[in-house]
């Protein structure tokens, strides 16, 4: 199994979460978090004052998938989450030796989904 | 110097005490009492707007916190200097054949001169929160997807020109007051005038992204602060004893008591029937509606609150507060129009409610001589006189703005681009985030 | 009939003017001026159902924030209805020997045909606004874990039967005033009553879960919204320049500025001393506990007000400001009780205080012919007095409100599920969040 | 029964004098309509600390909210006891050649025995409420880096001797007013005078850390909550209708309205001005600038409001909206002075160009007899005399607060340590959280 | 090593926390997250209208051990987590090379706890 | 390639930014965690009631590198997140198989950066 994660811009999310949904990859969980990447930052004054964004919204996304799923998911992620813009973000893949589910005690494959 | 006239026949119906100073000269009926109280109740009518301000932030998303503010801000300040300009004269001015006023542009009516020069400063203080009332009102129904640049036109036309003239049909001695139309504090003239606008600003735009489900199933789009929306309906009902009460302009006139609490009578009740109503039919009393609930008494009683008894008031709040709750489903569900805090149920649909059920409930007794409703004898002729003010103020709103909508729609545009709207309209329209360093999520 | 002869002759020994007209006909008596003072007092007594929400709100979880507003709105609709149908009939009414009254229900005392008749509904907004401060007052003490349907239940018997029959014994003619009881505007009739139903309140309800270690140490569970309490402390204060000043019921009794300066000395020095009793205490000046010290000055002041001089008026507030401290420590240490807010000590026990304390401080000059208090060569006779008052009201309340919530317990239930609680009254009694998008830790 | 007696002997003793002397004229001042107006006044202006606050912590980090609150509280309770202790007195005490007053110390002026003893209560609360404002304006500059002790230092000192004096100077019977200087409601006795004192301490304080860029590049350290300041705002536009209009303490002086027409026309032009200033300057109409603007128009017409015309006001709104931008940037980039909230260009600058510009704008119509501007034939001398009350206030207040300031600095310390700053004040001076359980980023 | 990853129920944190006490795991590190699931979601209303959450609020604990501590970790997070109804949550466990503690910048097993 | 997750204090984020932009590494997620450890945490007062704060605000860097980079990361963390005191934090390291950078579809070493 792997566990992907990935780092998308806020207001992709619906488009993610939908493209993610015909794929049926149906479960994930999502985080709020800050990132730091090439992208400069939408140019934000405050009181006449450019404000320096150098920690941008991102919304990180954590699914949990069997080998087969993997490229699906993403390829999905990709097709949601792709404006063409820098800031578009990252998708990292760790090996998932492991998954529980906590309400039936099932263990791997069977618990991923 | 109609309005002072009717103004004086006003307090003579209403308290003998008054009426005695008015037959002796004219100015000495500008006693400061009259003048202090008709100040006090402006100030308070002007702190509604941070009322609206509040109720209008906490039931919409965080991410356009800013630009509503920006609105409501800004619909009172550009609002006060084209009612100065412009609006009042429109309104109060010198009537031609009943339909607009012509003179007192400028405040030129005012100066410093004279007890009446000096009290006609008194008066626009008065009125213009009131405009400034009825334009508020429409940020609410347009909040969260409208370019803020139309929001600023709409805002300058609205006291510039629509509300002034139906205003000066029932206000300025046009032709409806003469019908014996009446809105005692605005149920019409402000309310209504605010709800319609707020309808039509609502149709040409079109509901949020994501309110709608693909098969046009409504989903909720909860508020962000619902303690800040209610702090402003605290606001709103503490404005609202300046509002009806204040609308005698005479402390003299001891009638203010009993305006009060008529007033806090229809409030209470409409929280409560809200609640219920709610309750009854969604398995839980939700917060955001009951606290329409209040304002739905408020704006219903708004028109009759001088003429009804407090057990008349308690029904036209418990009538008011169970309506919001059904026109807001009504809108939402079959009409499909989204109107993100219930603006154009609790300002349109209550304030005209509530303006025909003086038709109704009126008695002589409080109303004055051979004032009576349907239920006390008067049959039907107020009921219909009230109809007919309610309808042609209702056609004369929806046309107008329906116009003024459009043609900002095909010059500067009315909504903001999807894009836009999805990242919030502070960061795209302002430059900024109203919350900084929270952490917040955007669902939709 | 009483009160209303006494407020007569009051007005007539007041005002010149007024005199004149009195003696042609009793009813010009009602002077303008004491209706619109008396009426803005009102509304400002009014506005302080937003600054306790505030409070409430600001000094509890984010969980719970929609379901306290509702508890306040609801406890002041609730009550303004239930004080209407009975509730001021109880307090104002002919009096039966001194224990309660038996007409004026349906404010049938007043009418719009005399000016006595509308005076009696400025009267009554007046009342209604006093009734609903000390109904609201308990919500802060049942935070967090109350039933919303008996919280309901509650609000409406305290305005119905609790409130309005103390409150006869001391302002409607009852046998306390006639004791010479001094209360000028509140402390005991409207404080203490609802801080000693908020005692019994907590009492009955037990304390939150997480509130207490298993080995009984007392932790705790901060306010998520300090602003917006800080916010209400400030609408209080405001709100209090009606609550003491206006109880003159005149602006014609030119002692209302003496008594505004004696309410806002006390609560300045009820915040500083507050502030430094904390800070000696737990080495930081907290900032939740300086509020409160601000309310404590104000809660002991309101008996006195018009009785003691402004350097009494500071040393009253100072010791209210250190006994806010002290009790809530008390309670919340000794006795384990959960007053999330602080209520019991702020209303309770700074109402009581300061209802005693005027036994102490009260001055001739101030309070009128030979009425001294132990300080002022008065000997022990008007403590005494005050003290039996105190009590007296406070058992009343605590036999009666404990009745009532041990009634509510065994029927509806008083207090929501363990799992409830954890998640939320918003969610759980309200369906909604109060902070929705907003990422929130719920620690306990 | 006793409790009402001494009511009525109470009232007996006041009003019977008033009426008396109300024959023989002098005393014919103490109308209770003024009474009640003044007081009215003064409450509106008290709930400007409200507004204060809220303005400040919504312009600032969530880190440091409760901290701002504290400083709210404090310096107007400690102001409050400082101010009746000593600052009235050295304001409107018997002058010493008029450079100070040396009486009325502890309110000694005032008593319950006469109406004129009962006025001097009522006066002084309205004059304790400026003092407040004049030192809450400074919590604004400091923000974020200020040690709580000295900042209480600060207040105590402010209250008793550097306002009172400069106020004597112009309002207690100093030099100033004799030579005919025009500061209707303390545009220079409460605003510049704070706003001066706010430059002196951030100058002494230095800016936050993370402010300017080590190249020297000032960055923005955007405020946490924007809707909580706008309310704010709404709050100080509000209590500005008791700050102007009041500053009559008369309610039978029928220019009240007239006052307060300009106060609104003012405010308005002001916030509409700033808002096309910076949006033309930075391409987005920036909200809290917007909010400032509103504000100096306030600050600007303050000493204006009852000598110039309604257009007059809205010239000055509008100079002073677009002031307050140039002037916020000219303090952040050009002299890189560190000011969160905009106190000194709001106050201070805002202030000194509203008191100059009577001097343009005056009319012997609304000013009085002869009292003309440079632009309506009055020529350079007014102007002048208001130039040189300006800078002589200046210069008193920059000169003292520095020396304060400079003492604080080196003995007890003016600044919290770096640690401090970026763990934030709440948690360091106050051991809490503003927001506990929200999940903040601390960018800075 | 291994770093466990687990989403729960928030109101289940203070009994999960207990429980990984007792088992005397007493190190870990807790976030918000929203997830999306099998669960439906209790339904919420706002003003009437039902509210669609299909992300629901989740706290994920990451926590990192020994080998031999996995087993009563885990043990542990479900006995506090576990209701038996749908949205319980999943544990993930992932391998941990390396682990380093800041302060005194000891490595490998002697840094986890 | 390697994740590095690192959890360090809140006011520590704008010294470990800067070591982390000198080292070069300019790329990295940050997000707002509670934190449970050694630490007793400050003593937090309110109403005069001691708080027990059991968990402590900590911010959590997530920083994908190539296996050279590793080394530099992990002092760069250090250098700019120690304080010598207990809560100081934690660094771990997870192997990263596989990163992919959505705007350009990129993989692996590539997309790191
Ligand atoms: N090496 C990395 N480690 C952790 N997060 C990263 C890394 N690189 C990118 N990210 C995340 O992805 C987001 C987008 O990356 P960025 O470089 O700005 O856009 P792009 O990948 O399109 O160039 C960043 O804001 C950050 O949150
Ligand atoms: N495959 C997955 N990847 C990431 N997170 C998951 C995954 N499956 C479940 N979760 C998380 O666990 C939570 C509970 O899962 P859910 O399926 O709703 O309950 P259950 O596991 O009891 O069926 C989800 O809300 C989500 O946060
Ligand atoms: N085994 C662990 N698993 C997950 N997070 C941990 C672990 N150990 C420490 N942490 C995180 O690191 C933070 C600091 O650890 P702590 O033990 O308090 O300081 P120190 O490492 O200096 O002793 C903790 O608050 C927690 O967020």
């Amino acid at each position: 199994m792997k566990l992907i994660i990935a780092y998308i811009q806020p207001d992709k999310l619906p488009d993610v979460k939908e493209a993610l949904f015909r794929a049926d990859v149906k479960k994930m969980s999502v985080t709020n978090s800050l990132g730091c990447g090439q992208q400069g930052g939408f140019l934000e004054t405050y009181r006449g004052v450019e404000y320096e964004v150098n920690l941008l919204k991102k919304v990180r996304l954590e699914i949990a998938v069997n080998e087969d799923f993997v490229k699906k998911t993403v390829d999905a992620i990709i097709a949601g989450a792709r404006s063409g813009n820098i800031g578009d973000g990252k998708i990292f893949v760790v090996d998932l030796p492991q998954c529980i589910r906590i309400r039936t005690g099932e263990e791997g494959m069977d618990a991923i989904g | 110097m109609k309005v002072k006239r009717m103004l004086m026949t006003l307090l003579f119906i209403m308290s003998g005490a008054g009426a005695l100073f008015a037959q002796e000269s004219g100015s000495d009926a500008i006693q400061p009492i009259n003048v202090v109280w008709t100040l006090v109740a402006a100030f308070l009518v002007f702190f509604m707007q941070a009322g609206f301000a509040m109720v209008e932030v906490g039931f919409t998303r965080a991410k356009n916190a800013g630009n509503i503010i920006m609105k409501n801000l800004m619909d009172f300040s550009v609002g006060s200097l084209a009612f100065f300009l412009v609006g009042f004269g429109l309104m109060y001015g010198e009537s031609i054949s009943g339909l607009f006023g012509s003179s007192k542009f400028l405040l030129s009516s005012a100066s410093p001169g004279s007890s009446e020069g000096l009290w006609e400063y008194a008066y626009w203080l008065f009125q213009v929160v009131f405009a400034a009332t009825a334009a508020t009102i429409v940020s609410g129904s347009m909040a969260e997807r409208t370019r803020f640049v139309a929001y600023l036109l709409y805002s300058a036309i609205i006291s510039l020109v629509v509300y002034p003239i139906s205003g000066h049909w029932i206000w300025g001695g046009g032709w409806l007051s003469s019908l014996g139309f009446i809105d005692f504090a605005g149920s019409t003239v402000v309310h209504s005038v605010g709800g319609w606008a707020a309808l039509m600003g609502a149709l040409l735009l079109g509901p949020r992204i994501g309110k709608y489900s693909p098969d046009g199933r409504p989903r909720a789009i909860p508020g962000h602060n619902i303690p800040l929306a209610a702090l402003g309906v605290f606001i709103l009902w503490f404005g609202w004893f300046g509002f009806n009460p204040g609308s005698t302009v005479s402390g003299e006139n001891l009638s203010i008591g009993f305006i009060a609490v008529n007033t806090n009578l229809a409030a209470a009740a409409g929280a409560v029937a809200a609640m219920i109503m709610i309750w009854v039919k969604s398995g839980k009393p939700d917060v955001s509606m009951s606290l329409n609930g209040a304002l739905a008494g408020l704006v219903a009683i708004t028109a009759g609150c001088s003429s009804v008894s407090p057990v008349s008031s308690i029904i036209i709040g418990i009538v008011a507060g169970m309506a919001v709750v059904l026109s807001v489903e009504l809108i939402d569900f079959v009409f499909k129009i989204d109107d993100p805090v219930g603006a154009i149920s609790v300002h349109g649909v209550c304030g005209a409610l509530g303006t025909l059920m003086v038709g109704l409930f009126a008695e002589a007794q409080y109303a004055g001589e051979g004032v009576n409703g349907l239920f006390y004898g008067g049959g039907f002729k107020l009921l219909g006189t009230q109809a007919v003010g309610v309808f042609a103020v209702m056609a004369w709103v929806v046309v107008t703005m329906g116009i003024v909508f459009f043609i900002i729609k095909k010059t500067v545009g009315l909504r903001v681009s999807r894009a836009e709207e999805l990242k919030g309209l502070d960061i795209e329209e302002h430059g900024m985030e109203s919350y900084s360093g929270f952490q917040i999520f955007h669902n939709q």
